[in-house]
């Protein structure tokens, strides 16, 4: 039978996984971008399963809202990175750090 | 007028900083006979302070109050009582000799000098008669900003070092009493002195307040070991600087001892006191040691400040082992009274001494000891000076110097023998570093080209010297009326003493 | 369904989305050569701002749309200062702008939004609105730092934000969810701050609530720049152009405090006593690293960064009494802050020109000499940073000192006092740099000729020193506003 | 096989595949094919809320990411030409690292978040079916009328989007030619074409102490 | 008749008046202006305190003692600025404006030549004055101002020719070694304020006897009697201005000095000052054996020892020097022994002989061209035959010739150390009857060296004919540039004013002074202690004293002297050297004045400085600037250092510390937030 229990720890484990793509990847911006849609993801999936099993409507509105900011987000950030990319000629992680210290 | 008098003192030199400072650099002359008569209208508003102030009552007199901050109950309280009188009154009056000893010394943006200078003056004056706790705490701090100016602006190779460790050692220090006072805050719910005097506390609580309020003055008097900040200051400072900082800026230091420690610790005052006279004993004979083998001569005088302000702690804290130990409130009077005309001793030999010492440098450039020799050859008169306030510095009877220090070595033999052995001391180390100094500067034949070139003093070089003089002698001969309008706050201090508060 | 009172209650965020709109399509339209009088117009537009905020504000608080958005004096006091503070930022910004042509609509469009985005996060009355708001305010932020695209460092500064400030708002939301699925267990769920504030009452897994209030602190942290989450500060500060790190130190800490005080004491209030130790944490580590830290840089925004790091530091120990007082001293120290930020950037604003930051350090060198007014005003501004009385700085940090100790956090008190101490002696360095030393052979200090900057600069700065001598009103304004 | 060990059996399925794809999304070297792992997951994701009932956001799902933010992606990744081999190495250097880490923090997550409390929370009725709605209008209901002031925040929140990236990205390419035909009409043959005269001048040969010395 | 205060005040402001004037007015009034109002004012006081004098004895008029101002009002402490006028105080005005006067007189002869003319008036006037101060003074606040300030002239003296590093050496050497000593007279005043509550003299005295019995604690278990720890302490400070041993070694080198002031300062009046105050606190002194046995020993070291390096002294004025330190031990014997008028009287004697003889010296000296080694110098009483009769006249003097006033004051106190009971009696019984031999051998040995035998200089006639005084480098010893010759009269005529008192003055006063009781109430002797009674019984006036004192230890003595000089300087000189070849070692010793000079100098002066230097680079350069202050800003510096490259630019750091922060914070909650939760 599934339960609450079942969703929180599949939505954690997403998580933990976006988490460690953020760190773990020393090379590719995207792949950061990437991560950071998992871990929306994992955050949708808490409030799905939270909206559903409590039987409440506003997870799953926010959930709605999450989406919608979640496209701008994309959208600005590949603009950033496009930027970059032209400044640079270069989405290195390693290479992106002429500030320091 | 009268009403606000103290008001008027303070804001008088602060505002009147403002047209000095767009007097501008285009206009120095302006700027220098501006800043003139604003030191001078506030040395006479000053002396109406004299007139004023009723020494027989004692007490704060002439108070003011406004409230300030309403929701933390802050008032803008001002009020003196006779220490505070004759120590703004000496303000005053080095300030005006401070502006006349820069005249045309300060070549590079006089407007500004003088304008900090004023402003360092309104504030220290301010600082002699808050009241309130917090009033005085801000004050403390505020003259931090025109001295770090004034010693980064206008002083020596090392200014940067010097004025960075000035102002971070000092303002080190009296963090901690800002947290000792929001703590008194809370359990009284006010910074009025009077009500933080009246404040019950246990003895820990005291304990832990009296350490954060010692930290801040001792370092500001400097006691030992935290006086290393004041030698590096004198050296780079410019003349009027050193002066400022060695006859007024020392004593707030003191005064907020009396102001502080004394009335709202009193408990954990006497049982530490032990400790600030094993100290204070310290810097008389060990920084009379260190004193004697400076080759720079500011900051030997420096040194011999901190060892001269070592008087004035050990004066205020013998009067509680006198006090609650012996009952002898006469001789706990005598120490701190004694300590009392140190401070303004103090005030005026050594910010004579750095005028001195300014005088000569101006001429040569150097303050090495060594650079200098039979100086006494081209110039007599400024020779005349300069012996007559080494002598005070060495505690000539006769010269103010004298008066205090033989007050304290009385008040302190009954406290214990060896205390007077160890202060008098001064005698000799005191003699030693100071008279030294004058045979390696003064006399002797002229062995450097420099010296040879060195010119009389000039009228107004003799004006300020002259004025130095006749307060040091003055004191000297006649120390009654300054005992006299101290007597009564003095003697409340010292009744204070006794009274316990756990 | 809204009401005409619900949309009153909002007009100034309605009337900001309608000017923001408008200055779009006047930007479209325009002549380049009309395109200046975008200036004044967007000046104007959030002058206007000010006046709905302080005429139409209620005596009590109200809410509105539900209770997705609250007016009370505490939104209304961060309002006023974060439309004022950009307003001045637009004023300083000009010549700035003009010098590297990235005067148009999208900078000032761009800055209203992300006013609206203060706006709407600190009168948020949900966690959605939070998020909301809050995400207003970011993406308008990321894209502003990016905005000067020619220049390498912005478009690093703006990937760094904006990756960090993602993972941030990913953890916030992580947080909010499980409090949302707290609030569910044993009762109703809810995303209203106002009854989350009792869930601590009645749920059946405290462990999730307080689990998501970690979450939700990482994300505060990250906006308010506490450490361990200040890693973006330093590089954004020095990255953007200075009038958008104006506007990030000033405004986003205004809105950082908001958001803070709306998740925490409105929505947390019953787990205070859980999060104040987290935050006195976070206040311990910001103000060693920042102070530490700020000690060995040599250019002046990244200095004014970690400066930055240390007075949130200073911010949290005022926020970690979590009582009345020490909201109001925390909010009279982000006020205080905002103020000085903008004064100290707003002097590198005035020094800099077109292909001179003049943000070295040893740009200012001798700054005494060429221009003794802005070096002045400069001075102010580090003096009050410093927390030297009679600044207004100073009060700022007496007040959150006291506060700490009010709330039995003596040590927590001593360590911020300490790292004072510390602090002291970089702003000390940049006085020192601007009057002790001589200005450089053939050196390209000049202070731009722009009057209005200069006008509205010196009173900026010059009101430090007047609220460090007469802090009385704005300290009870604060205090009013939290009901003391 | 009762429906719930179907849902159990599909819920094991879809969470299997989402948490793969999202590992791959993190460790392939691909970019491009780490972006259509990331559509896997989200695909997936997408049936594991199917299974909670949640039709609209599912489908939203799959229409927002995978019809529109995951082409954005590829589009950029295409566009950027990057080095694909260059960009994944110091991967398996960094991995120990990053897997003590992920794992410590989901322990700790687990760990606080309660798992046995939850379990107690199984599938009941779908509250939109007992509102009496579809899913659809149940979301709609609310956001229509408890979630207005949002929506509306969320409406000026993809302006910024919009504004933002049109700001950053457009630009006003130095190399193109953009012609104004107004201005060209305008034109007038003095401004452009100057005729002077010259006397002509025989140059003279550089000598040899005009020459530049070194 | 009472003596009126402003007479005192005119005895005393006179020469600060003339002092002020020549000073600072000298640009106006001149050199004569300024030695006119010098002398007038020392003058003025030199008839009034004859008049004080008068009025004292013969007048009948009280003692005179009040407070002319409050100088601090402390509580019930008061100390004021104050005179007191008894017989004692008036016989030391009388001595001191005296011979200042003559000095000052004296002076118009021999500075006559150099630039800082003016200058010297004014010090040798203010010099007067502050030795009126003292003298006057009615309590102890200002006995210790005159104490000071007549240290403070002396410096001024001793360095007046200040480009002389000998001269700035020797000044400075003597006010360090007088601070020593005023060292302890401040203890000691500190200690009276604190036994007897009053800085006042008569109050002072009048509570005296209250410290019998009262006993001080210096160290756990150890009680001093109260009155041993004030006479002793008031006694270093005496040590100090009087020249005992250890502290005598600054007078020798004050000879640094001009002559005059030699003559003044440190022989007649400023060195006699202990004396006074011993003699003044007579009442309290009387109550510690203890101390008094302190000072016996004391001064009977002195007297003997200082004197026997007076004998290889090859300089004129130090061998006076020396002679001074020797009778100066001779008066603190008779303090020792109770015997303070008897002090006082030699006090006096001395004040004269010792003036008169420092002056001749400094006549030979003009004469010698400032030549002041006695081997260039010899048979010059042919030169100048005044300087020679009226030296000889001091010496007699000095040797206790009998019927001269030295034998009467110098035999007097011998005899009461033999009449003394004291401990430490004998001691000094053995110094000062030894003493008497030495005193003989080097005045004897400084008179023939210096006026008889040959002359053992030259006139080089080639010379230039400079008058400059200033110029002290010869740069041929013994080489003069024209012949010696008498001085003029304003040098002579105060020798022979000086000689007059000299020879006369003890036959007329050893009467009263030592056995009438002419003191009175001024000096309190316990009766236990008096000798000075058993030896009045035995008295029988001046002449039967003087005949008795032919047939004394101390003539022969005198005369075995006498004769081993004749022998030797007159008759032998070869002698001389053989002496001083044979007795080497004992020579070496006393050359080099047994080595107290150098110890000192290298213990406290060198030993100070290494002290400090030690200090500086140590402790304040090394541990508190170094270790504290600039060791924490380093700490700090390289802490920010290390932190900042946390700061390291990388994306994936950052993150990394954000996730790490995460974690750190659920993982402490983890461990300590089931514990919160719970309350």
């Amino acid at each position: 039978m599934i339960s609450l229990a079942h969703y929180i720890v599949l939505g954690a484990v997403l998580f933990c996984i976006a988490v460690a793509g953020l760190f773990i990847n020393r090379k590719n911006v995207i792949v950061l971008l990437m991560s950071i849609e998992l871990m929306l993801l994992a955050v949708n999936m808490n409030f799905v399963a939270f909206s559903r099993f409590l039987g409440d409507v506003s997870g799953q509105v926010f959930v709605f809202f999450i989406l919608t900011v979640a496209a701008a987000e994309a959208a600005i950030g590949l603009a950033i990175l496009v930027l970059l990319f032209r400044n640079r000629s270069t989405i290195n992680i390693a290479d992106i750090d002429s500030m320091k210290g | 007028m009268f009403n606000h008098l103290l008001s008027l003192l303070i804001w008088l030199p602060v505002v009147g900083a403002i047209p000095v400072l767009f007097a501008g650099s285009a206009r120095p002359n302006l700027a220098r006979w501006l800043s003139m008569l604003v030191a001078v209208l506030t040395f006479v508003a000053s002396l109406f302070l004299l007139v004023r102030y009723n020494a027989d009552t004692g007490g704060m007199q002439l108070t003011e109050s406004y409230l300030w901050i309403a929701s933390w109950g802050v008032h803008y309280g001002l009020a003196v009582d006779g220490i505070s009188v004759a120590l703004i009154v000496m303000t005053t009056f080095v300030g005006i000799l401070v502006i006349a000893g820069a005249w045309e010394v300060i070549q590079d943006k006089p407007h500004l000098y003088m304008a900090a200078m004023l402003i360092l003056e309104g504030l220290l004056i301010g600082v002699f008669c808050a009241t309130d706790a917090l009033l005085f705490y801000a004050l403390f701090e505020a003259i931090l900003i025109p001295m770090f100016i004034l010693i980064g602006m206008w002083g020596g190779p090392r200014r940067v070092y010097a004025t960075l460790k000035f102002f971070i050692y000092t303002f080190f220090g009296s963090v901690f009493m800002l947290i000792a006072l929001l703590y008194l805050y809370q359990k009284a719910g006010t910074f009025d002195l009077a009500t933080l005097a009246a404040l019950p506390l246990t003895f820990k609580e005291q304990a832990w307040i009296f350490f954060a309020f010692l930290i801040a003055f001792a370092i500001k008097v400097p006691m030992v070991p935290v006086h290393t900040w004041l030698p590096d200051a004198h050296v780079e400072a410019p003349t009027g600087g050193s002066v400022v900082l060695a006859a007024v800026m020392l004593k707030v230091g003191t005064y907020g001892m009396l102001r502080f420690i004394l009335p709202i610790v009193p408990d954990a005052g006497a049982h530490f006191a032990w400790l600030i006279v094993v100290l204070s004993l310290i810097a008389i004979v060990y920084i009379g040691y260190v004193a004697l083998v400076q080759e720079d001569m500011k900051k030997l005088v420096a040194y011999s400040s901190v060892a001269h302000m070592g008087f004035v702690t050990l004066g205020i804290f013998i009067a509680f082992a006198l006090v609650r130990e012996q009952g002898s409130t006469d001789m706990a009077l005598l120490g701190m009274q004694g300590a009392m005309v140190q401070m303004i001793s103090h005030g005026f030999v050594s910010g004579a001494m750095f005028t001195c010492i300014g005088v000569m440098y101006d001429r040569t450039h150097t303050r090495q000891i060594k650079d200098y020799g039979g100086v006494i050859n081209v110039m007599p008169w400024f020779g005349f000076f300069y012996v007559l306030f080494a002598m005070a510095n060495c505690g000539l009877p006769g010269t103010s110097g004298f008066v205090g220090e033989f007050m304290v070595i009385l008040a302190s033999f009954a406290a214990s023998p060896w205390i007077a052995l160890f202060a008098a001391f001064t005698l000799i180390i005191g003699a030693a570093y100071t008279l030294w100094l004058v045979k390696r500067v003064l006399w002797g034949e002229i062995t450097n080209p420099h010296v040879a070139e060195m010119k009389e003093i000039n009228g107004r070089e003799t004006f300020v010297l002259v004025a130095f003089a006749a307060a040091v002698l003055a004191l000297g001969i006649w120390p009654q009326p300054l005992i006299h309008l101290m007597d009564s706050s003095v003697s409340q201090l010292v009744q204070q003493l006794a009274i316990h508060k756990i | 369904m809204p009401t005409l009172n619900d949309i009153l209650i909002l007009l100034p965020e309605f009337y900001l989305v309608a000017a923001a709109c408008l200055l779009l399509l006047l930007d479209a339209f325009m002549k380049p050569a009309q395109r200046p009088l975008l200036h004044w117009i967007s000046i104007a537009v959030l002058l206007v701002a000010i006046y709905l905020v302080i005429a139409g504000q209620p005596d009590r608080a109200v809410t509105a749309f539900g209770s997705m958005f609250v007016r009370d004096d505490v939104a209304e006091i961060i309002k006023v200062f974060a439309l004022g503070t950009t307003a001045m930022i637009f004023v300083y910004a000009r010549p700035y702008l003009i010098d590297r042509k990235l005067l148009g609509g999208e900078f000032y469009t761009l800055m209203i939004f992300a006013v609206i985005g203060i706006m709407l996060l600190v009168s948020a009355g949900n966690l959605v609105t939070v998020y909301l708001g809050l995400e207003l305010l970011s993406l308008s932020s990321y894209a502003l730092v990016a905005l000067n695209r020619e220049a390498k460092l912005p478009s690093e500064a703006a990937i760094k934000y904006f990756v960090l400030g993602a993972l941030a708002s990913g953890m916030l939301l992580y947080g909010m969810s499980m409090v949302y699925g707290a609030s569910g267990m044993g009762g109703t769920p809810t995303l209203e701050l106002a009854q989350l504030s009792h869930v601590m009452g009645y749920t059946t897994a405290p462990t999730l609530l307080l689990f998501g209030l970690i979450f939700m602190i990482v994300g505060i942290g990250f906006k308010l720049g506490a450490a361990p989450f200040h890693m973006w500060i330093p590089d954004v500060y020095q990255g953007a152009p200075t009038p958008v790190t104006t506007f990030v130190a000033a405004g986003s800490k205004l809105a950082a405090f908001g958001m803070a005080y709306r998740l925490l004491a409105d929505g947390m209030g019953d787990l205070a006593q859980h999060w104040q130790l987290i935050l006195a944490v976070l206040a311990v580590l910001s103000l060693a690293i920042g102070n530490l830290v700020a000690i060995v840089q040599t250019n002046l925004k990244r200095m004014l960064a970690y400066s930055t790091i240390s007075h949130m530091g200073y911010l949290l120990l005022g926020l970690s009494a979590a009582g009345p007082e020490g909201y109001a001293a925390a909010l009279f120290y982000a006020i205080c802050y905002a103020l000085m930020g903008v004064a100290a950037f707003g002097v590198i604003l005035a020094m800099s020109r077109a292909g001179f930051e003049c943000e070295e350090i040893a740009d200012f060198k001798g700054l005494a000499r060429k221009a003794p007014w802005m070096a002045f005003l400069m001075l102010l501004a580090m003096f009050s940073l410093a927390g030297v009385p009679p600044l207004f700085g100073f009060w700022a940090k007496v007040l959150v000192l006291e506060a700490a100790i009010h709330a039995d956090m003596l040590w927590l008190a001593i360590v911020g006092i300490v790292f004072a101490i510390v602090g002291l002696y970089y702003y000390l360095y940049v006085i020192k740099v601007m009057y002790f030393d001589a200005p450089e052979e053939g050196g390209a200090l000049q202070v731009q000729q722009d009057k209005p900057l200069r006008l509205v600069l010196s009173l900026n700065a010059l009101s430090l020193l007047a609220l460090g001598l007469y802090w009385g009103p704005l300290l009870a304004w604060c205090r009013r506003a939290f009901g003391v | 096989m009762n429906p719930q060990t179907l849902q159990l059996i599909c819920f094991y399925a879809f969470g299997f595949v989402t948490v793969a794809a999202a590992l791959s999304v993190i460790s392939l070297k691909n970019t491009v094919h780490a972006v259509l792992a990331l559509v896997l997951t989200f695909f997936s994701a997408a049936c594991l809320w199917l299974l909670l009932e949640a039709e609209f956001l599912a489908l939203a799902l799959i229409v927002v990411y995978v019809g529109a933010v995951m082409v954005l992606f590829l589009f950029v990744v295409m566009m950027l030409d990057i080095d694909q081999e260059k960009m994944r190495e110091g991967f398996v250097k960094f991995l120990p690292v990053g897997l003590i880490v992920a794992v410590v923090m989901l322990a700790e997550m687990l760990g606080l978040v309660g798992v046995r409390a939850m379990n107690a929370h199984v599938l009941g009725q779908n509250p939109a079916v007992a509102a009496g709605m579809s899913n659809t209008e149940w979301l709609g209901h609310a956001l229509y009328t408890t979630f207005l002031l949002p929506f509306e925040i969320a409406a000026l929140i993809l302006t910024v989007g919009v504004v933002a990236a049109v700001a950053l990205t457009l630009r006003e390419r130095r190399d193109a030619r953009y012609e104004t035909p107004s201005q060209q009409v305008r034109v007038d043959p003095r401004n452009r074409v100057r005729i002077v005269k010259m006397a002509a001048v025989r140059p003279d040969e550089p000598t040899a102490s005009q020459e530049p010395q070194s | 008749m009472a003596i009126s205060t402003h007479i005192l005040l005119i005895i005393a402001l006179a020469p600060l008046v003339g002092c002020l004037l020549a000073g600072f007015l000298a640009r106006f009034i001149g050199r004569a202006g300024a030695h006119s109002v010098t002398i007038l004012g020392v003058a003025v006081s030199c008839a009034l305190s004859f008049l004080v004098l008068y009025q004292l004895t013969v007048g009948g008029a009280a003692e005179y003692n009040q407070n002319l101002y409050t100088w601090f009002q402390i509580g019930h402490f008061n100390a004021s600025v104050g005179f007191m006028v008894d017989r004692l105080t008036a016989m030391m005005l009388v001595v001191v404006s005296f011979v200042s006067l003559l000095v000052h007189v004296y002076t118009i002869g021999y500075m006559r030549d150099d630039p800082g003319y003016t200058r010297f008036f004014s010090y040798i006037s203010l010099f007067t004055f502050s030795m009126f101060m003292l003298v006057m003074s009615n309590n102890f606040m200002q006995l210790f101002f005159g104490w000071e300030a007549v240290g403070l002239v002396s410096y001024l003296l001793i360095g007046f020719w200040y480009k002389r590093p000998t001269a700035i050496f020797a000044n400075l050497k003597a006010f360090m070694v007088n601070r020593v000593g005023d060292f302890g007279f401040l203890l000691g005043i500190a200690a009276v304020l604190y036994f007897l509550g009053t800085l006042d003299y008569a109050t002072a005295f009048a509570n005296a006897p209250s410290l019998v019995g009262r006993t001080l604690q210096i160290t756990a278990g150890t009680q001093w009697d109260a009155a041993t720890v004030i006479c002793i302490c008031l006694f270093i400070g005496a040590m100090g201005k009087s020249a005992q041993v250890p502290l005598h070694v600054w007078l020798p080198d004050s000879m640094e000095g001009p002559t005059p002031i030699s003559a003044l300062i440190h022989a007649a009046t400023m060195v006699t000052a202990g004396i006074f105050m011993v003699s003044r606190m007579s009442p309290l002194f009387e109550l510690s054996s203890t101390a008094l046995s302190f000072v016996l020993v004391i001064g009977a070291t002195t007297a003997l020892f200082t004197g026997l390096i007076g004998i290889v002294q090859n300089d004129i004025k130090r061998v006076i020097a020396y002679s001074t330190l020797s009778q100066l031990g001779y008066m603190t014997v008779a303090l020792g022994v109770s015997m303070y008028s008897g002090a006082v009287f030699h006090l006096m004697t001395h004040a004269f002989f010792k003036a008169l003889l420092f002056l001749g010296a400094g006549s030979v000296i003009i004469a010698m061209h400032h030549e002041q080694d006695m081997r260039y110098m010899g048979g010059l009483r042919k030169y100048m035959p005044i300087t020679w009769i009226t030296m000889w006249a001091g010496s007699i003097a000095l040797v206790a010739v009998p019927f001269t006033s030295g034998f009467y004051s110098k035999d007097a106190i011998i005899e009461a150390v033999g009449e003394s009971h004291r401990w430490g009696a004998h001691y000094a019984y053995f110094c000062v009857m030894a003493g008497v031999l030495v005193t003989g051998l080097y005045t004897f040995r400084q008179m023939y060296l210096t006026f008889h035998g040959k002359e053992r200089f030259t006139i080089a006639e080639h010379h230039g004919h400079g008058h400059d005084h200033d110029d002290h480098g010869h740069h041929e010893p013994g080489v003069l540039a024209h012949a010696p010759k008498e001085s003029p009269w304003v040098v002579t005529l105060p020798l022979v004013l000086l000689a007059i008192p000299s020879l006369l003055v003890g036959f007329f006063t050893i009467g009263p002074l030592l056995f009438g009781n002419w003191f009175g109430s001024a000096i309190h002797v316990e009766a236990a202690n008096d000798v000075l009674a058993e030896m009045g019984a035995e008295f029988h006036g001046p002449l039967a004293m003087a005949l008795h004192g032919f047939t004394q230890m101390p003539f022969w003595l005198l005369l075995a002297a006498f004769i081993i000089c004749t022998y030797i300087y007159l008759f032998n000189p070869a002698m001389a050297g053989k002496i001083k070849a044979a007795l080497k070692p004992l020579w070496t010793v006393l050359d080099r004045k047994y080595w107290v000079d150098n110890v000192y100098f290298a213990l406290f002066a060198r030993g100070g400085v290494m002290l400090g230097r030690g200090f500086w680079k140590a402790s304040e350069q090394g541990v508190i600037d170094g270790a504290m202050v600039n060791g924490s800003v380093g700490v700090v510096h390289r802490v920010a250092a290390a932190m900042r490259r946390l700061q390291s630019g990388y994306l994936y750091h950052y993150a990394f510390a954000m996730i790490l922060g995460l974690i750190l914070l659920l993982g402490g909650y983890w461990l300590v937030g089931p514990g919160l939760a719970g309350q």
